[in-house]
């Protein structure tokens, strides 16, 4: 097998994390992970405002703070401060669990990116991922296939037909753009993998794509679109939110949440267009990995953080993308949702993967 | 040589399949005119094998041709290996010369006669299916292909029997005829089973030594072929059929059921004859049964009405002297009258066709008369044959008829008074043939006419009467032709005896004994003939009346003896009552079990039906049921 | 290190489950849902046999299990689909149009 | 961080509550839930058994795709939560049987006691990585690994025809 074959040797005793982090030290990355995360979530919130506002021509929310800088700060007041409402016989439990769910799945996920390379550090060192799991991808892939339960079962807790019909769409299109998700994702592994089977850590896939300095969005620009199109419908952003399209379904999921329910509900959705955005960045924009950015380069406390500033300008950049698109293009109807999922991203994902498989087989990548 | 024999025997099964086949489509004559020319071929291949054997020294007169391997049964001693070929040696080729040659002008005499019939095309078919099947049973390279021309023989005569098979009285006779034969069948198989026991072969090539060493034979084994004889050559007891057989085409009666078929049995005698000659005791069963046959059919056919049923009685009564010939150890002298037969009653029983085809199938002798009239080259040429059935000279029964008289005489006069009765029985059988001949002849055409006034009797068209001419000419110079004993001319004995058994008694008388033996014959022919056509002639009201008010003895013989009856009574009663028997178990018994079977199973898949109910959860219950049994014969 | 027999015996208890699940529940997506219960009993069992051996033999079985999964989801599925479409239910017990 | 003990029997414990919950509950999007909880379990518990890549598909094609199918159908049927039907003779019967079903399957395991002693592992020849399983799909199962994919296929087809909604103009 391949040397790259990184994957340990499992040891019955300690399966599931990586031993070599001591539990504080993987608690102190979440902590840092969660927070980077629920910082940008504001900001997405925010810049979503502003820049739909640049983009119509208009001002957009500009008197908290300065610029309208504490705008998400005062809407957090605003939803904690709101009557909780919870519509008459439903099951309570599962209407409080589904937003959790939607909010946790979606920031689970960045647990197992990596924001930079590894921190060589007092003798020991500190990869810069909460959990750097063999199975990193599909970990992800999982936790977002969990995801859709959230919003699923919000619809159906709700007791509410246009929030059932919400959650019924949700599923239909996350089963739907899931396979284009996960067949655009196989084509990165065997491209990056060549002739002999890689690895499925997101910091082993960066590596590669840092060794060889050709991200591998510009190897596979089909499986980058593919990728990046399914993720869309993945965290229900338009062209794709038709779980929550307002104008047939009021509000689609959510619309019996109200309050810090609903806050939840928009939280997982931020986060998961983080995470979305984090995973794409890793995937095919080479992660942290920047032109002349070498290992030997970035050493020590500094270029640790030069590597997380670049993955999160990345990242930013990235969600700037989306949040343009959402303001661009109109919302797709329902049949012509599932019709270009099946129609049109499946075939094209899994020519994208011919065309993986042959470039790896032939040694293009 | 080969392809002489293999043509002899494909040519009319090929014809045969043809005519079976696609003779629906010929039409009128075509299908008789093919199997003619097929016929006619065949009696020329016949004669070209004749003059091949002729012309090759005495010792080496065989030809054995084997076309393939038939059977390979067994190893070393038990072995049996059988080939499909050909066995041409002199008996052979006389037979099968006759048979194509009488058949031929049968198969000519049968074109104009079946012209009007529906489905001709079948009864051509029939009877290239018997030609084939006759000259298999004459030419086969062993017993077994003998066996199976005899079925297939008799197999065409059931067919042809039975050919107006819409006519009960047809399809009766033509199961008589099929059920009779089979009793000697069974008696034809044990002697071949017995054969191959003791010599292991039963090819005829391979038997011609083992036979000509052969000293003793269990006597049974001999009587085993005699019952088959008896039962293709209708002999007592088994002579049932052949009456009834009349029932088929005349054609097919002259053919079948006087000039060829019936003399197979005959044929099996002499074939065997070594056999039957070292089983001492079998030749005298041979001989006795020929003579009281003769003088039984000869006694029943005094009194018959049915012209076809006089000339049956008549055949039956003829073979039963060629087998007294044969039972004397005369075997040529069988040989001899069986052609001689051949001609004759052919002729007759074509003459007797062209009547009844003349009076538009009126067969009864009470309602003929006067014939010769009408009928003249009929009349002529029937007149020709019965002499010669009758034995006067010098017609060609005489000949062979008296030589068969003489070594019966013969072997009496060297001191076996037995003979004498023999003889005796001959001498009565021969005045007898003449008498009820002389009837027949007289009530035909002699006479005042008794034919229904609307018929208007004509003669037969152009190929029945070279028929009959040509057989009338054979019936005239046949028998002196082929031999005369007392002037040592005997071209036909010179011929056959070769591959004949010797004669295990004297045959030959002194010359003047001889002369004066066959002057009596001569006068006593002669007197039962005026007697019977004096009897018959002129004023028919007499004749009738005494026929009508017969004493018991009369009775007798218009009832046949009554022997169907005492077959009916004796045989066919119980054989029927253990046959209802049977069917009752059958019912009851064995079909009870099948259907009882039968409901049993429909009764299980009703019930098992219930389990399939559609609830899934049933199934669910029995496919766990199943599992714990499983699982607890796999612990257990 | 755990004795295999607590994993066979847990796998016993999952399968028994679902063979509980599918005979007593009439609802024919419930029933579906044993089966797969059932499906994961096995692939349980696969798994656990094949640790102490060749861990990546029972993967590559569990593996075909669970494609048979979702092909027998597929079609059970699609089946209750139509099914409720006949009889706008889906009891088990309704469905009895294959009874001989 | 985490023994073995420990995880097996969290794991095991959800995986059993979740079974229980499916067989019992009523409401069947309750029981789909509980089904997924159940999955996560089994999943957990092949994470133990040191089958990360099997514990991943699990969760993705179990809870991601196949139970997210079931509630979809669920919900698009709007199902009610059925009564409890009582318990009859039959469902008595079937539930005795799967009893017994499971004490025999279980019977042997519980007796073997080279089983109940925690046997010395031999080293493992190929352990549970994804290079290790692909290499033994498709090289050792080749056939199946295309049978398998062939019945995909087919169930495809299958349930394409199966919940299409038939034309107007032809036959249910």
């Amino acid at each position: 097998m391949s040397a790259l074959l990184l994957l340990p040797t499992v040891d019955p005793a300690e399966p599931l994390l990586d031993a070599a982090s001591p539990l504080w030290l993987t608690l102190l990355k979440s902590v840092a992970v969660f927070g980077i995360t629920m910082t940008l979530v504001p900001l997405l919130v925010l810049a979503e405002r502003r820049v739909s506002a640049w983009m119509q021509y208009r001002v957009g929310p500009n008197r908290v703070g300065i610029g309208g800088s504490l705008q998400p700060m005062a809407d957090l007041v605003k939803m904690l401060f709101k009557e909780e409402l919870k519509p008459d016989g439903v099951p309570a439990f599962l209407f409080t669990a589904a937003p959790a769910i939607a909010a946790i799945t979606a920031l689970s996920m960045m647990a197992v990116v990596p924001f930079g390379g590894t921190l060589e550090i007092a003798g020991r060192s500190i990869p810069l991922v909460v959990a750097d799991v063999d199975i990193g991808v599909l970990a992800v892939l999982a936790l977002s296939s969990i995801g859709v339960y959230g919003i699923t079962l919000g619809g159906w807790a709700s007791n509410s037909k246009y929030s059932l019909l919400g959650g019924l769409r949700s599923s239909a299109q996350m089963i739907s753009y899931e396979l284009t998700l996960g067949i655009a994702l196989l084509s990165v592994l065997v491209a990056a993998s060549g002739p002999e089977f890689g690895s499925f850590k997101l910091s082993e896939l960066i590596a590669r794509q840092a060794e060889s300095g050709i991200w591998n969005c510009f190897k596979l620009p089909l499986g980058f679109v593919l990728f990046t199109i399914a993720a869309f419908a993945e965290t229900n952003r338009l062209p794709f939110d038709l779980p929550e399209a307002e104008p047939e379904l009021v509000g689609g999921y959510h619309t019996e949440y109200s309050s810090m329910r609903f806050g939840l509900f928009f939280l997982g959705e931020y986060a998961a267009m983080v995470a979305g955005s984090a995973v794409i960045v890793c995937l095919f924009l080479g992660g942290w990995h920047f032109p002349y950015l070498t290992k030997e380069v970035a050493v020590g406390w500094g270029g640790a953080l030069t590597q997380v500033a670049v993955f999160l300008a990345k990242v930013l950049a990235f969600l700037f993308f989306f949040i343009h698109v959402r303001w661009t293009l109109p919302r797709l109807r329902y049949d012509q949702l599932m019709n270009f999922g099946w129609k049109w991203m499946l075939p094209l994902s899994l020519l994208n993967l011919l065309f993986a498989g042959i470039g790896a087989a032939l040694g293009w990548f | 040589m080969n392809l002489v024999a293999g043509l002899l025997l494909i040519l009319p099964l090929a014809m045969a399949a043809l005519l079976g086949l696609f003779g629906k489509r010929l039409h009128g004559k075509t299908p008789g005119l093919l199997a003619f020319g097929m016929a006619a071929t065949c009696f020329g291949l016949a004669v070209a094998a004749f003059l091949h054997l002729r012309g090759l020294p005495e010792e080496a007169r065989f030809v054995e041709a084997s076309f393939w391997r038939w059977l390979d049964l067994g190893s070393g001693d038990q072995r049996l290996a059988l080939d499909v070929g050909v066995w041409l040696d002199p008996l052979s080729v006389t037979w099968a010369l006759f048979v194509t040659g009488v058949g031929s002008l049968i198969f000519l005499y049968s074109i104009s006669y079946m012209e009007h019939e529906e489905g001709a095309w079948r009864y051509f078919s029939y009877l290239c299916l018997f030609l084939f099947s006759m000259l298999i049973l004459v030419l086969g390279e062993n017993l077994v292909l003998t066996f199976l021309g005899w079925e297939g023989v008799g197999l065409c005569s059931y067919l042809l029997i039975g050919f107006d098979y819409g006519k009960e009285v047809a399809a009766r006779a033509g199961r008589k005829a099929f059920v009779v034969n089979r009793i000697g069948d069974v008696g034809f198989l044990i002697g071949m089973f017995w054969t191959w026991k003791l010599y292991g072969t039963l090819g005829h090539g391979e038997m011609k030594p083992i036979m000509a060493a052969v000293t003793a034979v269990p006597p049974l084994l001999a009587l085993g072929y005699f019952v088959g004889a008896c039962g293709k050559s209708a002999q007592l007891p088994l002579f049932v059929w052949l009456p009834d057989a009349m029932a088929g085409p005349t054609p097919v009666s002259a053919l079948i059921h006087a000039a060829t078929m019936v003399t197979a049995g005959i044929y099996l005698v002499l074939r065997l004859s070594p056999l039957f000659v070292a089983a001492e005791w079998a030749l005298d069963v041979v001989a006795w049964t020929g003579a009281a046959t003769a003088l039984f059919a000869g006694l029943i056919a005094l009194r018959q009405r049915d012209i076809k049923r006089v000339l049956a009685y008549s055949t039956v009564s003829q073979l039963g002297y060629m087998f007294l010939a044969c039972g004397l150890g005369a075997f040529g002298a069988a040989a001899f009258h069986v052609i001689t037969h051949a001609f004759f009653k052919a002729l007759l029983f074509l003459g007797a066709g062209a009547v009844i085809h003349a009076l538009h199938g009126e067969q009864d002798l009470w309602k003929m008369g006067g014939l010769k009239h009408h009928l003249p080259k009929t009349a002529r040429a029937m007149t020709a044959g019965a002499f010669a059935l009758a034995g006067i000279f010098p017609f060609a029964g005489f000949f062979s008829k008296d030589e068969i008289l003489g070594v019966a005489f013969a072997q009496g006069y060297a001191g076996d008074p037995s003979r004498y009765v023999l003889w005796g029985m001959g001498v009565l059988t021969a005045a007898l043939t003449a008498f009820y001949t002389a009837r027949m002849m007289t009530l035909c055409f002699g006479g005042t006419s008794r034919v229904d006034p609307h018929l208007h009797p004509h003669e037969a068209p152009a190929p029945m009467a070279i028929a009959l001419q040509v057989l009338m000419v054979a019936s005239i110079v046949g028998g002196a032709a082929l031999g005369f004993e007392a002037l040592h001319w005997m071209p036909l004995h010179h011929w056959i005896d070769p591959v004949l058994a010797a004669p295990p008694h004297p045959t030959h008388l002194p010359p003047a004994l001889n002369w004066g033996l066959m002057a009596l014959a001569m006068m006593i022919a002669v007197l039962a003939w005026r007697i019977g056509a004096k009897w018959y002639g002129g004023d028919f009201a007499p004749a009738r009346q005494a026929e009508l008010t017969a004493p018991r003895f009369a009775k007798l013989l218009q009832g046949r003896f009554f022997v169907d009856e005492l077959y009916a009574l004796l045989i066919v009663r119980p054989l029927r009552f253990v046959a209802e028997l049977c069917l009752e178990f059958d019912r009851r018994v064995v079909d009870g079990l099948f259907r009882g079977a039968g409901s049993f199973s429909a009764l299980l898949s009703t019930t098992v039906r219930l389990a399939q109910n559609g609830v899934v959860h049933a199934y669910a219950f029995w496919m766990v049921v199943g599992a714990v049994l499983l699982l607890t014969l796999a612990l257990a | 290190m755990v004795p295999q027999a607590w994993y066979l015996l847990l796998s016993a208890l999952l399968f028994g489950l679902g063979i509980a699940g599918f005979v007593a529940r009439r609802n024919t997506l419930v029933m579906f849902m044993s089966v797969e219960l059932m499906l994961n009993a096995a692939n349980v069992v696969f798994l656990a046999a094949a640790r102490d051996h060749v861990p990546a033999r029972g993967s590559a079985c569990a593996l075909f299990v669970i494609a048979v999964a979702a092909a027998e989801v597929a079609v059970g599925l699609a089946l209750v689909l139509a099914l409720f479409r006949l009889r706008k239910s889906v009891q088990a017990d309704e469905v009895r149009e294959l009874r001989a | 961080m985490l023994s073995e003990t420990t995880a097996f029997l969290l794991f095991s414990a959800i995986a059993l509550v979740g079974a229980v919950n499916v067989v019992t509950r009523r409401n069947p999007v309750h029981a789909a839930l509980w089904l997924v909880g159940a999955f996560l379990g089994v999943a957990g518990l092949f994470l133990t058994l040191g089958a990360g890549l099997l514990g991943a598909i699990q969760v993705m094609v179990y809870a991601g795709a196949i139970m997210v199918l079931f509630l979809f159908v669920i919900l698009l049927l709007n199902l009610d939560t059925t009564p409890f039907e009582g318990l009859s003779i039959a469902r008595g019967a079937s539930l005795l049987a799967t009893a017994a079903t499971v004490a025999l399957i279980a019977f042997p395991f519980a007796r073997a006691r080279e089983l109940r002693a925690a046997a010395v592992p031999d080293e493992p020849e190929l352990p549970a990585t994804a290079g290790n399983i692909a290499s033994i799909l498709f090289h050792q199962y080749a056939l199946p690994f295309e049978v398998v994919s062939l019945l995909l296929l087919i169930a495809m087809v299958g349930a394409i025809h199966l919940a299409r909604r038939p034309r107007r103009d032809e036959p249910t």
